[in-house]
């Protein structure tokens, strides 16, 4: 399959138009829109099922090795890129220290849907991957918000770190649950997943459509009410960055000897930006950046990229670097 | 009916930060209000809605609280530390209230 | 299986008894509700369903030149039927013109629940329809506003429509889910079907169960609300114009040639009534009439007749003029 | 296999393990929360499930002599079981008649969900049960009430019935959900369930995960708000009076000559202690009873007791008396 | 634009207990009233959140009732009743309304 | 602390109007305002609730809008163009707010 092959089948899955459905809906000013309890609750689903799945995956391979090695790395990954996105960001923009550690901070830490999106690309390449990339995507959730707030503090203007603020960060509502589903997906195995397979495995494909339909109309509200912030270098910035990260992924997945596939989903994950987490760390830690820099950037223009191009893209190189 | 005055404030305030404001208002000897949910708004940071919307980013709370009026003070510093550096809105209204003996 | 069979056999289906419970602990004053959340959830999931099988049967079937008649004949239905309403309204009732226009405008829309429960009847009784029936309901929706605004411009009562106001009409939510899914449904045809039969395919019936149980509660307490109002010429209207709105539908059907399904599925089209995107327009271009009457009319007479009696006799009849 | 293996087999499934997370995220104060409107949302599944299984297991295996007189068994139970609570609690506790009076409304009425779990540990045992044995719940729900008024009466603190509250206690959402989707299984048996299955039947143990997640988020924050209202008496009556609810309904169980699984959910049923229906009641007839005794013990003592422990004992104590 | 006086009456009261209450509004002739969800608070009664809540038991509801100076009374009375044993807050507020025929 | 005086205007419109109503008035200049939602109400055309409805036809918004006092009449001859033949309820009280000049 080429990576044009790849690109075109990737552009018209469902999960894919149903996104550009909620896009196009929003732009129009469609009043469609997604109650609020139902994305949450969709989320939570998604947590829940991508956890358990990857818990369960490591029951039934066992433990491994390389586990350690992955975990660590991804929080080096996750760590280091905020400092990769500030330079860049110092470069091709004309941003504050503070709007730019806010927005650094994002692209350090991961988004989940992107993550599982990637998974979908790879089964429909017929590629696996380790279970426990789920644990690595949580452990790569937070560490980036502390290398923004350094940032931020280097430059003088950022507020101490609370105690009530690394409870937020470490214990938020995504961590908690993929974690905890992945260890309980470990503890239950197959046994477990037989149990509530009905629930977590049949469905995930329509349930992540919706979901991308709501995200869809999310991020096409943003970027209208946020038109006058996306500058050409913001712009170029939202494209570049993924490229970077993914780059840094493809480097520690090779170091690690990963496979194809988790090779690929380490490069999702350095590639991807957070747009649930780190937004609600930023209004409590960095109240003085803007936030419709960093939403629009992570959600209306990175994370559309990711997930039409970039996912291609990174399935392609991570094959061509793995020869898996 | 007999009714005595009052003070209502109404504190327009980011959802991270309701937690943040709540205990701060407990610690100032403020222990009753009541929490409304806000569905969209608009200010200098622009407008938004919660619409579909999963991370508590971007949304916000009203929080009410109706207190004698010689508690007023000490609720507007508690609430100001709060508020300070973040969006968002306090209002006092007067007001004339039953049962006084709950405030 | 004679006429009565097949109205008892509907009659005691899962999804009648659960409007039937909805509707019974509704007017027994029971506090039993469903969170407003949950039924959007529902409805937009049914809606997507819907639209996205019917675009997998298009996309399989391959195109068909009776689908742009189709479309032609359900738009001018549309606009046709209101002024039938409105005369048989203005004889059957002594509402003003401007109420008599509203109700009008519900009865030349369409219910798109009502419709699915059709194709439930159509399954059941072992006969296929036509994917693009879905869009035909979905260009049924909004003509009809259209003729009651007219016959009430002249009248000299009503307001210009806005652009706001078309947009709101046009993109409202439900076209928008219906054709968008429709449209998915057809680029990605049956391999998109296969990677989301189990969330939009299989679980169907027993969300449209729960959807009822919903719009039963919602119905009966919008009949205790509104008893007043429920005059006898009105209700006759409610019993007559389905009748006459599914005699229109199965003239269309017959026109165009459409098989036993399809002509069964214009009629429900035709004899249904919209209580969701019509009462939202009439609040804004028509503020000044009922809304207790259009609604009560709509969903508390018209639905559950349909939806008991008429899709049984709306078979038996499209079986008998097409000989399927 | 052993108490001991069965009782870790349960304390390892994914049910208890998903509960345990809420439990654990809500006392480690995570912003961890499901929305009402989703929450609502899976109890209104659960019930409309649980009672669709029920009615259809009647119609297949045909009425019974013995529904009735577990129907009176259960009646009499609820009405029997708060006078031994309130006994039992004016031994243990300091407890007000007043607030004794309404934990016992609690302990006579039932938990839907400890109910649910119950079916499934007899699943995972091989065993079945009649599937009137829902009605028999339904039926459990609101005598305990009655009994409670009546304690406080005599003390002379009670508030008159008033018409409105018994339509609230007789109709109120789980009752009418409950026997509502019971008689529609019954009327449809094994063909309705058939065309729904899809929906309450596979995903059922999935969506009884998130639910339980959700009960352990709401019984955590209950605990952490309600630390001071736990002394040794009340925790020791919550722990105590469920064994003493098991065993009334082992007696009830073994005198209508039901099978082991039958009397082990009669046991359930006895053992188990209301946290829905039960305090929206309270709050309306005896309002100065305070809420977090009756709720902190009912759902933060005895639910999670039940769940973990008590199922793998009932069961075991069960077989024994049934020799089944 | 034209204003006329006016009293907004807050009353924040248990779920359970709105149809009581509403139900002893409209008895006494208010039928305007306008009902807020709520979404948490605090009080004697210790803090409580809606969060993953089921039961109705343990929430509450924030009605506004905007009445002409002279039906207060009436309003007041008929609420009390209503709240008189149960938890929650009434509080009366001075306004002015656009549109006075309408109350 | 210190307070400055201002008006609280809070609007109760049917849920189609509020996009009307919130560009009305961003265009008339008043660009900060809190949505509240609204789970039901009574008023001369019934009573009604937002219980299981699917139709956004039957559901009500407040908009709450704090502004200076030379502000008041630009907010109401903008909100009263949007309100005029709709049903709902506009109502303004005196208020007192902190940090001023964000209004
Ligand atoms: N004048 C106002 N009246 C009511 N709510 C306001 C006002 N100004 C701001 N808000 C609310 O506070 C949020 C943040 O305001 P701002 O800090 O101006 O961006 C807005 O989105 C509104 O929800
Ligand atoms: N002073 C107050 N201001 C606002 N809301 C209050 C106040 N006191 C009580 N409430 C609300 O009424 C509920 C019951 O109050 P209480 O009866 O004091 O427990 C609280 O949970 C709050 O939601
Ligand atoms: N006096 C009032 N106080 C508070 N809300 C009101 C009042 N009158 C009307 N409303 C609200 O406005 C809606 C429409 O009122 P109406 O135009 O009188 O039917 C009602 O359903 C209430 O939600
Ligand atoms: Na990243
Ligand atoms: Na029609
Ligand atoms: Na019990």
């Amino acid at each position: 399959m080429s990576l044009l092959d790849l690109a075109l089948g990737n552009l018209l899955s469902p999960i894919i138009l149903s996104f550009a459905l909620g896009l196009a809906a929003a732009l129009a000013r469609s009043e469609l829109t997604i109650p609020e309890a139902v994305a949450k609750g969709m989320s939570i689903y998604l947590l829940f099922a991508i956890g358990f799945k990857g818990g369960v995956a490591v029951n039934v391979a066992g433990l491994d090795a390389r586990l350690v090695g992955a975990l660590v790395a991804g929080a080096v990954l996750s760590f280091a890129l905020p400092f990769a996105a500030f330079s860049l960001l110092r470069v091709l923009t004309r941003l504050s220290p503070l709007d730019a550690a806010a927005v650094a901070a994002h692209y350090g830490s991961i988004s989940i849907v992107t993550f599982v999106a990637g998974t979908s690309v790879l089964e429909a390449a017929g590629l696996t991957s380790d279970g426990w990339m789920v644990a690595v995507a949580a452990v790569m959730e937070a560490p980036a918000i502390l290398s923004a707030l350094w940032l931020v503090a280097r430059s003088g203007q950022g507020r101490g770190m609370d105690a009530d603020l690394w409870r937020e960060i470490l214990l938020n509502g995504s961590i908690v649950l993929l974690v905890g589903s992945f260890v309980i997906g470990w503890i239950t195995g197959q046994d477990g997943l037989d149990r509530i397979a009905a629930f977590i495995v049949s469905p995930f494909q329509g349930v992540l459509c919706l979901f991308l339909l709501d995200m869809g109309l999310v991020a096409g509200r943003g970027l209208r009410e946020a038109r006058g912030v996306l500058r050409p270098g913001l712009l170029a910035f939202g494209l570049v960055m993924p490229l970077v990260g993914s780059a840094a992924g493809a480097v520690a997945g090779l170091l690690l000897g990963l496979g194809a596939g988790s090779t690929m989903l380490f490069m999702v994950l350095g590639a991807s930006a957070s747009y649930i987490a780190v937004p609600a760390a930023m209004r409590v830690a960095l109240p003085e950046a803007n936030p419709s820099i960093y939403l629009t950037l992570s959600l209306g223009v990175t994370f559309p990229f990711n997930l039409t191009l970039g996912l291609p893209i990174y399935l392609a190189v991570s094959r061509m670097l793995t020869g898996g | 009916m007999q009714t005595h005055p009052a003070k209502r404030v109404e504190i327009i305030i980011e959802a991270m930060m309701e937690r943040r404001l709540t205990d701060a208002l407990v610690k100032a000897g403020v222990t009753g209000f009541t929490v409304l949910p806000v569905q969209g708004g608009s200010g200098r940071s622009g407008q938004w809605s919660r619409a579909g919307q999963v991370s508590r980013a971007g949304g916000m709370r009203a929080v009410v609280c109706i207190v004698r009026e010689e508690a007023l003070d000490t609720l507007l510093d508690a609430a100001f530390t709060v508020v300070e550096r973040h969006i968002g809105v306090v209002c006092v209204t007067d007001c004339q209230v039953l049962r006084a003996e709950r405030f």
